[in-house]
């Protein structure tokens, strides 16, 4: 287990590495200076150059690249361009918004999803199967901007039962809650669909097997058999999903938080690119990365917390 | 009265007719052997009796147990039975197990489900159970999880979760056919005890007439869904009165007639071959246990010599066949074949596995589904590079060596799904000597067929020896199979060869313990 | 009644001073709320006496003598003093200053003063427009004790000091109740950053916003308007539209090809069909409702027949172009309007969305383009034509000519004369093709009063602001 | 489930007609602006209305068709064209350091956020089709790698391999002759799936304006410059959203269908 682990950091370690190498040199080839962008178009030539020096800029790309490595060891990622406060609190600020998001969205997606998924499962190649299959792939087809906007049309502007968006702070966790909710369910519905779908295909299969129907010589009924044996097994390709469902509600929720007018970590990462903030866009890159990263190890753990042929050293 | 009775018993699913007017009956404390051969409805019988069948099955007829018509029972009567007055063991021990589970839950289960029992009672009466069935707690901890397991000790486990709570009938649906011979005789001593003790009746289904024979009071034989003759064990087995039934016996003991060649020089020889499997195994990756599956394995076979490799499942049968042939690297050793050392890659290989070629175990999964039977049979011609026949001449060859394993020459144009066993196993030997190899390895290349077919495929091999003089290294648990095709055979444990001499002379006169136990444990037709 | 509000905005400041970055968004919150200058915008363009209550011009229009308002103390609780005025003046003019419009003090000679509450400055030239260029929310003063930390912890002299900033999200804005003139009428004021025009839509349609002074979905106006809840405001800007040649670069160095472009262009059919009506037809770089203004419309008046004509009194057929786009919707929707007008006279363009950091440095910076749309919001800057090495590139010598004899002018008549004749030496000479002003179409509840109309500089000004119900 | 896939292969018949239609034949220009007609509801001059330049909805609707199917046809090619290569090379080489760098790799590119690196491709080389195609292309290629692999990977056990490999066939051959052959049903099912998911990947792209650029008309900016207009002509907001919906669910249904249909395990029973 200790090489494992050992195993899985040095590899961490590489992959990050090279994910740095990555997102800084790609950077580095964008067009546009952000000192331009922050002295617009009556900006002198002397002051274009001194901002340049106050931001670091006139440093050859190694010595920036080593520094911002180093930096981000020690937790610094740099202080932003344009908004003159260091990234990292930025970046908190965002991560207040985006990781609550991002959870919920889970939450919801998977009270919806694993239920539908079983309940068709149950119910194989009735109408009620086929009926929620159909909505979940309507769920899969709409653009989740899209059903955003219908959502805030229905709810916000014509019930008035949420606001239109923008985040009131966790000082009132009910508004919090309240404002995080559209965007929620705006995000959840299309991975419902598919925790649904990949739950119930799993959930066949783990019916189809000799141990399900063993369950039942013993005399259990079906839906113990169902709950006790497959759907414990069924669970596993589930939670590969809700991985890749995490990291992605975390990073691709910029689309929602524009609707939204969320301050989240995608919208952050948005606006840095385009004021060619380069410290910010490469630290939020780079954070995303790593949570990803972080988050796949999490679901290799939980694996391990299901399957006991993974916990201890054989398979 | 007997404990079970099948009267009249039909099933259809989704409307083809499975069984069909099939009558049976147990006593307590007796054994009935099922028989026969695959897809004849064995296992359908057995579900059909714990009424797990499949969606869209119709089952007709009645089936009484202990004066209850199970039948007509609601699911809600069928739970209360199920583990409780019958129990049942499954065919695939690997995957009868829920993998997330320990084996003490599982079996647990059984009581609690019916008993009622709190958590700590019912692993009481686990353990004692999996302690019955030869797995005590000492050695084998009831917290283990099913992949911690052996084949064998998996098996026992299921049959513990089957006879927890002392069920009146208990249905084996080929419990030891996964298993190697020394595992399957322990099993089937298992088996025997409890009929025997607990007074269980006991419903044996198998497709090898030698286990039954050992092991039943009664047979009955199934053939496409009928009863074809039903009746004491041993007058079945000795006057077979169905013509069924006597084919199927006749198969059984079916020995190929063959007349042993001349053995010419020597072709292969093997010289010390060791190979070392490094073990990557899930978490503990990077730690260096490795593991010797040919520990210094050193053999020759000479030009039209019929040699064979028994031992049990991972003594290291396969893994040499594939070094020999140059497809497994060897730590150490060599293998030599007409005087040439075996490469594993490039020119080289191909020079030696011109002259060498191999027969897998599975029929159909040796064949590329999606290739024609004449692009499948004609692929080793590519060994032979740019002298490959091409176009007509090519077709012509392909159909030759069709021809020659009794399958006509059409059979080229058509996919491997479309035909039987039987013959995709000749299809697979008509591959193998379409480039006229000296010698031909043959891993298993019986053991998943039915008897009947198994008979066939071992005449046309022994007619092939005949015809040309060509070498077999013959790789069988089966030792009655081995006897009726090799002239030498080797004996591999733990992947060492312990024994080896003439066949008859090992098999009848083994001196070494493992190959004593190998003898005995092989069952016998009549024994 | 409320005594707060709550102002949408389309884009959030980069920070909050205003001397050091060039972003309007800033202007849009700290301007007249949190900062002051020695002058100050009045809501329809008027320099109106702000820190200082007074100045004095000296004979030879040299000396410029201001005289701080009494009084007044830095949020921090310092009080203003000269040479707070001194420190932000010379700050701003400094080798390495940063700020953004240096050219508002190229003229500044020294800042002395003179004592605590009079500031001399002396310019190296007469500047007319010197008391104008004070005005700026790039010439505000600030304390040198919070110089630097204006960016995030922003101190000034004005009527609301800095409560909060939800980065992303909103500022926050509260009362000054130490301000040193007419307190403001709110006690809190919310800016909401809100870019995505369905969103800004919604936002107001739900009542989440109480206004937005420049509505980013001008499709929706007629809608709102038609609503009781709310009033849509349309006042004038500084921002005129044009469609920029790049006068350096073949074919477009030809006055016939950039007068048969001008001709080609319906500007009607633009403001409808980008801004659903909103702006004023423009055949010149100046504002309308300056007094000053000539309208030179019909030199470019919409004729395709003669723009083909002009093309092939020039030589050139099969002209292919590229047109540049920065992200606001003026010019998004606005050059798809004008590609397909070119199309129609036998002008191919290929259009090129950029965003605004890339349109800086490759249109703006390096004068690498053919075409762009582009709206010119600051006040007053026909001079830009004056420069050779502006990006469209014009700097012709008559223009310079009449531009200097301009600085040298003081009287009024005549400095509206020369302006005139400015304007029309670029409209005669097609520089670039004039479109339309940008109106300032803004929403706001119908409760509301005392919002600017107009947009003579970007600011919400909200020290007049007030809640009728 | 027939029935989807019936409904699936109509879907996606329609889609694909509609684009090859629109290379010949359009009702009307769509480089037309007539800002006079602009946002005529549906009529018999203009079935589905016009939009916000007087343009006909019918024929940018077709047109986008064409867009959409020519932006995800490539980029899933794209995905294929280096994905399936390396997934079947790492199978070949299963268990070596060669894998375990295709492999890493794989995940390397699946932990980047898929939508912020496709706004930097854009920053970099500037909006359009084709960096759409890139940026959508790069995310399919570990998607067909790790796919193929995997596939890849089952097929490499099975006994017929070891057949090839005593016919003295190599690596490369195997891979050609046996493996992709006997992955292809579950590449084509793949593709279809991951087409979906590129048209609306793309009406992503599209609506932060990072797609198919101007006067080239696509869904996803038809709905995105719509959407403010949808209480003052529903039509120009309502119709390219629910043409994105029946693509990509047709395309869904049809891939699902393929699925099942090439699926021995399902038989009859049908799932
Ligand atoms: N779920 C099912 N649906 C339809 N037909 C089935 C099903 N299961 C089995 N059959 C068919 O019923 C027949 C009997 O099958 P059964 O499994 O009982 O054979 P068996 O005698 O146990 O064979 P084997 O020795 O191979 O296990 C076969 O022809 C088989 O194809
Ligand atoms: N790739 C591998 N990695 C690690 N161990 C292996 C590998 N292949 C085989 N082994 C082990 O080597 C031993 C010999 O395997 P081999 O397949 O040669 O046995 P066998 O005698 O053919 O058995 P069977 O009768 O079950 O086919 C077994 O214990 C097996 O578990
Ligand atoms: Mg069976
Ligand atoms: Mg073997």
């Amino acid at each position: 287990m200790l090489n494992f682990v050992l195993r899985r950091a040095v590899s961490l370690a590489i992959s990050l590495l090279v994910a740095s190498v990555v997102i800084f040199f790609v950077l580095e080839v964008l067009p546009g200076d952000p000192a331009r962008f922050m002295l617009g178009l009556n900006a002198s030539p002397e002051a274009l150059a001194a901002l340049r020096t106050q931001l670091g800029l006139d440093a050859p790309v190694l010595v920036r690249y080593w520094s911002w490595l180093a930096g981000m060891a020690s937790g610094d990622f740099g202080i932003s361009y344009t908004y003159r406060t260091p990234a990292i609190e930025l970046i908190a600020a965002r991560l207040w918004v985006s990781i609550p998001l991002a959870v919920y969205a889970l939450v919801l997606a998977t009270l919806i999803g694993i239920p539908l998924g079983v309940l068709a499962a149950t119910k194989r190649n009735s109408p009620i199967d086929a009926g929620t299959m159909g909505l979940t792939q309507i769920g899969i087809a709409l653009p989740n901007f899209w059903f955003a906007m219908l959502l805030v049309l229905l709810f916000s502007v014509t019930l008035r039962w949420f606001s239109s968006g923008g985040f009131p702070g966790w000082d009132d966790p009910g508004a919090a809650m309240m404002a995080l909710t559209l965007p929620a369910i705006a995000l959840a519905l299309p991975q419902a669909a598919i925790l649904a779908r990949v739950m119930r295909s799993s959930l066949l299969d783990t019916l189809d097997e000799d141990y399900v129907r063993t369950a039942q010589a013993k005399g259990l009924t079906r839906s113990q058999a169902l709950w006790r044996h497959a759907f414990r097994n069924a669970l596993i390709p589930v939670l590969t999903i809700m991985g890749l469902q995490f990291s992605f509600l975390l990073a691709g929720a910029i689309i929602i938080e524009n609707v939204f007018y969320l301050p989240g970590l995608g919208r952050l990462a948005f606006q840095a690119i385009t004021a060619r903030d380069l410290i910010v866009v490469r630290s939020v890159v780079m954070i995303l990365v790593f949570a990803v990263i972080v988050v796949t190890f999490a679901v290799d753990i939980a694996y391990a917390a299901v399957d006991p042929r993974l916990r201890r050293g054989t398979r | 009265m007997s404990l079970l009775e099948l009267e009249k018993l039909g099933l259809t699913i989704d409307g083809t007719r499975i069984l069909e007017d099939v009558s049976l009956e147990i006593g307590a404390g007796k054994v009935l052997g099922l028989v026969g051969e695959s897809g004849s409805g064995k296992s359908l019988t057995a579900l059909s009796i714990m009424r797990l069948l499949p969606g869209g099955a119709n089952l007709t007829g009645k089936i009484g147990l202990d004066g209850r018509d199970l039948v007509a029972a609601g699911e809600g009567e069928m739970n209360g039975l199920r583990g409780q007055a019958m129990g049942m063991i499954f065919q695939e021990p690997m995957t009868a197990l829920n993998p997330l589970m320990t084996i003490g839950d599982q079996v647990a289960e059984t009581v609690r489900v019916h008993r009622g029992l709190g958590r700590s009672e019912a692993r009481g009466l686990a353990a004692e159970t999996l302690e019955r069935v030869g797995l005590p707690g000492a050695m084998i901890s009831p917290s283990r999880y099913p992949h911690e397991l052996s084949g064998g000790q998996r098996q026992r486990v299921g049959i513990a979760m089957a006879i927890a709570l002392r069920p009146k009938l208990l249905i084996a649906d080929e419990p030891t056919t996964a298993l190697d011979v020394t595992t399957q005789a322990q099993i089937l001593d298992l088996l025997a005890g409890l009929v025997r003790e607990e007074g269980m009746a006991l419903m044996l289904i198998t497709h090898d007439l030698a286990v039954v024979s050992q092991m039943a009071d009664t047979i009955a034989v199934l053939h496409q869904g009928r009863v074809v003759e039903a009746g004491p064990a041993r007058r079945l087995i000795d006057a077979p009165e169905s013509p069924y039934t006597r084919q199927l016996v006749a198969a059984s003991t079916h020995v190929p007639t063959r007349v042993r060649g001349a053995v010419g020089e020597v072709l292969l020889r093997v010289e010390g071959a060791t190979r070392d499997y490094r073990l990557r195994s899930g978490l503990s990756m990077g730690s260096k246990t490795t593991f010797r599956a040919l520990d210094g394995v050193s053999l020759t076979i000479g030009r039209g010599e019929s040699v064979g490799l028994v031992g049990e499942s991972g003594s290291g049968k396969s893994t040499l066949a594939r070094a020999i042939l140059g497809l497994e690297p060897l730590d150490a050793g060599r293998v030599e074949f007409a005087g040439r050392v075996v490469e594993r890659a490039g020119r080289a290989a191909r020079l030696t596995l011109r002259d060498m070629q191999m027969v897998f175990q599975d029929p159909y999964g040796s064949f590329d589904p999606r290739h024609r039977v004449g692009r499948l049979v004609a692929e080793p011609l590519h060994l032979l590079g740019d002298k490959a026949p091409k176009g007509a001449e090519r077709e012509a060859l392909v159909a030759r060596v069709l021809e020659s394993v009794g399958i006509e020459a059409s059979a080229a144009d058509r996919h491997i799904h479309a035909f039987s066993g039987g013959q995709r196993q000749r299809i697979a030997i008509a591959r193998a000597l379409v480039i006229e190899p000296a010698l031909i390895v043959l891993d298993e290349a019986v053991s998943a067929l039915d008897v009947s077919i198994r008979a066939q495929v071992l005449d046309l091999l022994a007619a092939i020896s005949q015809r040309v003089a060509i070498s077999y290294l013959f790789i069988a648990h089966d030792l009655q199979v081995v006897r009726a095709i090799t002239d030498r055979v080797l004996v591999m444990e733990g992947g060492r060869i312990v024994e080896e001499g003439a066949t008859e002379r090992v098999l009848e006169d083994p001196q070494q313990d493992y190959t004593r136990q190998l003898v005995r444990a092989a069952p016998k037709l009549g024994g | 009644q409320r005594s707060d509000i709550v102002v949408g905005l389309v884009l959030e400041p980069p920070h909050m001073d205003p001397t050091s970055n060039a972003a309007a968004a800033i202007d849009e919150v700290v301007y007249a709320n949190l900062f002051e200058g020695l002058t100050r915008f009045g809501p329809d363009g008027d320099i109106l006496p702000a820190l200082a209550q007074s100045w004095d011009v000296s004979e030879n229009g040299l000396t410029y003598t201001f005289h701080l308002t009494e009084g007044v103390s830095f949020h921090d609780g310092s009080a203003l003093t000269a040479d707070d005025v001194v420190f932000s003046l010379d700050r701003a003019r400094a080798e390495d200053s940063v700020n953004a419009q240096k050219f508002l003090f190229a003229d500044i000679e020294s800042v002395e003063a003179s004592d605590d509450l009079t500031v001399a400055v002396t310019l190296s030239q007469p500047n007319g427009n010197f008391p104008f260029n004070m005005a700026w929310g790039d010439a505000v003063i600030v304390a040198p004790e919070s110089a630097e930390t204006n960016a995030t912890d922003p101190v000034g002299t004005g009527p609301f000091r800095f409560e909060d900033w939800r980065q992303g999200d909103s500022v926050t804005l509260v009362r000054n109740e130490d301000y040193w003139g007419e307190p403001a009428l709110l006690e809190r004021a919310t800016f909401r950053f809100i870019s995505d025009p369905t969103a800004a839509f919604a936002a107001m349609m739900a009542e989440d916003v109480d206004t937005f002074p420049v509505f980013p979905a001008p499709e929706t106006l007629a809608q709102l308007d038609a609503d009781p809840r709310f009033e849509v405001v349309v006042g004038t800007t500084e921002g005129e539209t044009i469609l920029a040649m790049n006068n350096r670069r073949e074919p477009l160095d030809n006055v016939l090809v950039r007068e048969a472009i001008a001709h080609a262009i319906d500007r009607q059919a633009v403001i409808d069909g980008a801004m659903f009506g909103y702006g004023t037809p423009i055949g010149t770089h100046f504002a309308p409702h300056h007094p000053a203004y000539i309208d030179l419309t019909e030199l470019s008046a919409y004729d395709p027949e003669r723009s083909q004509q002009l093309l092939i009194e020039a030589g050139v057929s099969g002209l292919r172009l590229s047109l540049a786009l920065p992200p606001p919707v003026y010019a998004r929707r606005g050059g798809e309007i004008i590609a397909a007008q070119l199309r129609d006279v036998g002008i191919e363009t290929e259009i090129v969305n950029v965003e605004w950091a890339q349109w800086l440095e490759q249109v703006f910076g390096e004068g690498d383009f053919d075409l762009t749309v582009i709206s010119h919001t600051e006040p007053m800057d026909i001079e830009i034509y004056g420069r050779e090495d502006y990006y469209f590139g014009y700097g012709a010598p008559e223009f310079v000519a009449l531009w200097d004899e301009l600085t040298r002018t003081v009287e009024p008549e005549a400095r509206n004369a020369l302006l005139g004749d400015l304007q029309r030496n670029i409209s005669e000479n097609f520089v670039n093709a004039y479109i339309f002003q940008l109106a300032k179409a803004g929403v706001q509840n119908a409760d509301l009063e005392g919002l600017w109309v107009n947009a003579p500089t970007q600011a919400t000004d909200l020290t007049q602001v007030r809640w009728t119900r | 489930m027939r029935v989807g896939l019936g409904v699936g292969a109509v879907l996606t018949a329609i889609l694909a007609a509609m684009a090859l239609l629109s290379l010949f034949w359009t009702p009307y220009d769509v480089t037309l602006i007539a800002v006079g007609e602009r946002l005529l509801p549906p009529g018999p001059e203009h079935w589905l209305g016009t939009d916000h330049f007087g343009r006909d909805m019918v024929s940018m609707i077709l047109v986008g068709a064409q867009t959409s199917i020519a932006v995800a046809l490539v980029a899933v090619g794209l995905g294929m064209a280096v994905g399936v290569p390396l997934g079947l090379a790492a199978a070949a080489r299963a268990g070596t350091a060669f894998d375990d760098i295709i492999m890493r790799g794989n995940d390397l590119v699946f932990a980047f956020p898929a939508l912020i690196i496709a706004i930097l491709i854009t920053a970099v080389f500037g909006p359009g089709a084709i960096n759409a195609i890139i940026a959508i292309g790069i995310f399919n290629i570990p998607v067909f790698a790790r796919l193929t692999r995997g596939a890849g990977m089952g097929v490499w056990q099975r006994e017929f391999i070891m057949a090839a490999r005593v016919a003295g066939k190599g690596r490369v051959l195997i891979s050609l002759e046996h493996v992709l052959p006997n992955i292809g049903n579950m590449l084509i099912v793949q593709a279809t799936i991951q087409f979906s998911l590129a048209i609306l990947a793309e009406a992503g792209l599209a609506y932060v304006g990072l797609g198919a650029q101007p006067p080239l008309p696509s869904w996803g900016r038809m709905l995105a410059e719509a959407q403010t207009m949808i209480s003052l002509a529903p039509h120009v907001a309502l119709v390219p959203g629910l043409a994105i919906v029946f693509s990509v669910l047709g395309l869904n249904l049809l891939g699902d269908g393929l699925r099942d249909l090439f699926d021995p395990r399902l038989g009859k029973a049908g799932r």
